[in-house]
């Protein structure tokens, strides 16, 4: 009789030794549940479950007219607010075969890469604080502060601005809204060798994060991880070069690409891009043309019927909008491709047999925000 | 003499700990229900038994440094009467140190230092 | 870089039954749903056209049928494709799973079953992703949710 | 005697009429010297717990980061686990799924403990009322709630602002004769 009891409460060598990574943990940046099967320290197998901030956004969309969907859009990759309301913009006037003025666009790609840049920022920020390095935090973020004046001085709000409208912009810039721009140039440029001294030379995060959670160009292109995750196992799956929108086909500027596909590549990949998107915002500041900034839009906005796609790269990869439209005022359907969705699933593949301190590790590198995953 | 300091030492520290417990659980208002004493596991139910077969090398490590430990808590007394016998009190602990750096370099080629 | 005749061609060439939708932003095929892993299979070995990414799969209801669209990009050649499959049996929608082709199709499979209900054959794990079992099919369009939904 | 937190006196604040209550029963002369000392020291070390769910959760580390310092309120550090924590500040959109998740850790939480429902989803479910099937309208459908924040998201200063209506609440309540100010639900 003793037995059966020992052997059930004793889980044996074959039993599986399964820990929750549960909804409320800091590492998972939100509300993303990992079950993880353990021998020891070392990940059998990591089951993601999500659900747990599903809101149903593409039923609410299906029931409110375009300008209202972009304040839905921007909740829900919060760190790129901006280039998701583009993204639906974008499909729209596409659809309804608009010119929006020059000036709009160079707008909105200077918007999308201050977004790039501040989101990049809060993902080093929280990368280094899930490898232990609390500087990183406030370093970080005192950077990305500058970035919200920006915003705050233009739209009223820092982060959710909703500002990006079917057909142009809300209303104007604020008058120094460059000089302000090439104030944070010229300040971050200074600022960001600092992010690498602090974090990259350090010679425990690299042990930390070289040579972990390896990723193959192909298993990202089969798993669809696009964005700096996927740029980092040497996929070029920028949007910004492959269909150049806005303004990105009067810019200069290279796709950065990592060959080894471990977090430190990635991380060096988003590194990177923010020197590279300064570049751009460089390119762009100065020659703002001047117009009106909206174009001629109706009141209320019907898609002729059909169907339209049009893909935006955000911080965080590939978001592709996929409007079907019935004639009428509200979407029939409405389809968010959305970056992290598919980043996340990888993370099974590129995790097991590697320690549990490198899961940490790993899902920092993938940069996830996970309303963007449930919408 | 020492003693009564040692006595006064270890009564202050025995008010400072204990008022400090006794005073917070007259005070602090208590409130029970079921979930409280579960687990804490992230917000959700932990399932399966928590006793598992851990791997041995957990074990060896922890045996390891309990050895160097309990070596250093030799040093002490050894410090304090090193000046009085001189020489003979430092070729002892030679002595000593060198048995135990041999035990720790066969625990190092058998392995037992490889984390799992 | 195929452009649209081209590709419309080598889809006919695969399955004649294939019927091109004419006047859309990108090529547009609507196959047969028995085709469908075979023709997906064909287009990502083919060296001409070398489907390898399946940007997204989602569903539309049409009110009378369930529409699956698909849509490829070639990481080489750069074009885009959108492969679509009816469903009629609105009763017990059923469709062939691509998650042996493509690994991130069981997940877009799992929220398509999710959300709209659609069982796929021989799919790895078919669970929800979102919601309780017992809950409805929220994104079709006859879902009716008194309790929880508040119209505006 | 008004309750002063950080050199902002009493009229300072826009009272509400729970803490109106709170200010007649909590100022008068029954509030032992041990009830001060109490609250002195636990209204200054609120340890919030690490819950965010969506976008609010970005203004709450803002609020923590350099520039809108949360620590010079007492909010020094933000505990992993519910055991250590005084303050559950729910900064996002509760989901039916996660709604069970959100009452345990509340329950797992030691006493005395207490609630922010900071921004628009927290309180009334905000941009998500109409037309979703899955989001709780409103954090107080689950726990008790001691401080609501309005806005979508809120700023770190009206977060700031918050928690310094929280320590004025805390401020208010006596140990020693508990059932004198019992919560004021």
């Amino acid at each position: 009789m003793s037995e059966e009891i020992i052997k059930d409460v004793v889980i044996g060598e074959n039993e599986d030794y399964i820990i929750n990574m549960g909804p409320q943990h800091p590492s998972t940046h939100g509300v993303l549940r990992f079950e993880v099967c353990l021998q020891g320290e070392t990940v059998k197998y990591l089951i993601p479950h999500i659900g747990y901030i599903h809101r149903g956004i593409e039923k609410m969309c299906e029931a409110i007219t375009y300008p209202q969907i972009i304040h839905l859009t921007d909740r829900m990759d919060y760190l790129s607010a901006h280039i998701n309301n583009e993204a639906v913009c974008l499909c729209v006037e596409n659809a309804l075969q608009v010119e929006v003025p020059e000036r709009v666009k160079y707008i909105r790609t200077i918007l999308a890469e201050l977004n790039r840049i501040a989101s990049h920022q809060l993902w080093w920020s929280a990368f280094g604080m899930d490898l232990g390095a609390l500087t990183t935090f406030f370093y970080g973020l005192r950077d990305r502060e500058k970035i919200l004046d920006i915003f705050e001085e233009s739209f009223g709000s820092r982060l959710l601005h909703s500002f990006i409208m079917p057909g142009g912009l809300m209303h104007d810039v604020h008058p120094n809204f460059q000089k302000r721009i090439k104030e944070f140039i010229a300040y971050f440029r200074k600022k960001l060798p600092e992010y690498d001294q602090l974090l990259t030379g350090n010679i425990i995060f690299q042990n930390r994060s070289k040579g972990i959670g390896l990723m193959s160009r192909e298993t990202a292109i089969a798993y669809g991880v696009t964005g700096p995750s996927g740029r980092g196992s040497g996929w070029s799956c920028d949007i910004r070069k492959i269909a150049p929108y806005s303004a990105y086909d009067k810019v200069q500027f290279n796709e950065m690409l990592e060959t080894d596909g471990d977090t430190f590549a990635r991380y060096k990949v988003r590194m990177r891009e923010m020197w590279e998107s300064m570049n751009i915002l460089e390119q762009l500041v100065d020659n703002i043309p001047e117009g009106d900034y909206t174009a001629k839009m109706k009141p209320i906005i019907k898609l002729p019927v059909g169907e339209y796609f049009q893909r935006v790269e955000t911080a965080r990869g590939e978001l592709a909008v996929y409007i079907v439209s019935d004639g009428n005022k509200t979407p029939y359907r409405i389809k968010f491709r959305s970056p992290n969705f598919s980043n996340l699933f990888v993370m099974n593949t590129i995790t097991s047999g590697y320690k549990i301190a490198d899961l940490v590790a790993v899902s920092g590198s993938l940069d996830l925000v996970i309303p963007d995953i449930d919408r | 003499m020492e003693s009564q300091s040692l006595i006064l030492f270890f009564l202050v520290a025995l008010v400072l700990v204990g008022g400090a417990i006794v005073f917070s659980t007259l005070v602090a208002p208590k409130s029970f229900n079921l979930v409280k004493s579960e687990p804490y596991e992230c917000g959700i139910p932990s399932e399966g038994p928590a006793w598992i077969q851990f791997n041995v090398g957990y074990y060896l490590f922890a045996i390891i440094y309990l050895i160097f430990d309990v070596e250093t808590v030799f040093l002490f007394p050894w410090a304090v009467v090193m000046k009085q016998i001189g020489l003979r009190a430092f070729i002892e602990i030679i002595i000593f140190f060198t048995v135990l750096g041999l035990g720790l370099l066969y625990a190092w080629k058998k392995g037992a230092l490889k984390w799992v | 870089m195929l452009n649209r005749e081209e590709l419309s061609k080598i889809i006919l060439e695969l399955v004649p039954e294939a019927e091109i939708t004419e006047g859309t932003q990108l090529p547009e095929a609507i196959i047969p749903a028995e085709k469908l892993v075979e023709l997906t299979e064909k287009l990502k070995s083919d060296k001409r056209t070398g489907f390898n990414y399946l940007i997204s799969h989602t569903a539309v209801d049409f009110a009378t049928h369930f529409m699956a669209v698909y849509h490829f990009e070639s990481t080489e050649f750069r074009h885009i494709i959108v492969l679509k499959v009816k469903i009629t049996d609105r009763g017990n929608p059923e469709i062939d799973s691509l998650a042996g082709l493509f690994p991130t199709c069981e997940f877009f499979e799992r929220e398509v079953f999710d959300l709209f209900g659609i069982k796929y054959k021989n799919h790895p794990n078919l669970k929800r992703l979102f919601l309780e079992d017992d809950y409805g099919f929220p994104l079709r369009k006859d879902f009716r949710d008194e309790v929880n939904i508040i119209e505006r | 005697m008004g309750v002063k937190i950080k050199s902002m006196k009493n009229e300072d604040f826009g009272d509400n009429e729970a803490l109106e209550l709170l200010n007649t029963l909590g100022d008068n002369a029954f509030m032992t010297t041990i009830d001060n000392l109490i609250n002195w020291g636990r209204s200054n070390s609120v340890w919030p717990l690490t819950f965010a769910t969506s976008c609010c959760g970005i203004e709450m580390m803002a609020a923590g980061a350099s520039r809108h310092d949360f620590a010079r309120f007492g909010i020094e550090v933000y505990r992993a686990s519910p055991r250590q924590a005084d303050v559950i500040v729910v900064a996002g959109t509760i989901v039916k799924k996660m709604a069970p998740v959100l009452k345990r850790l509340y329950d797992q939480m030691p006493d005395p403990k207490y609630v922010i429902a900071m921004g628009a989803c927290a309180i009334s479910g905000g941009p998500f009322f109409y037309n979703t099937y899955s989001v709780v309208r409103g954090v107080d459908h689950v726990i008790p709630v001691d401080v609501y924040i309005p806005g979508c998201p809120p700023r770190p200063e009206a977060l700031i602002y918050g928690v310094m209506q929280l320590q004025r609440k805390i401020k208010g309540e006596s140990f020693v004769k508990p059932d004198k100010t019992d919560k004021l639900l």
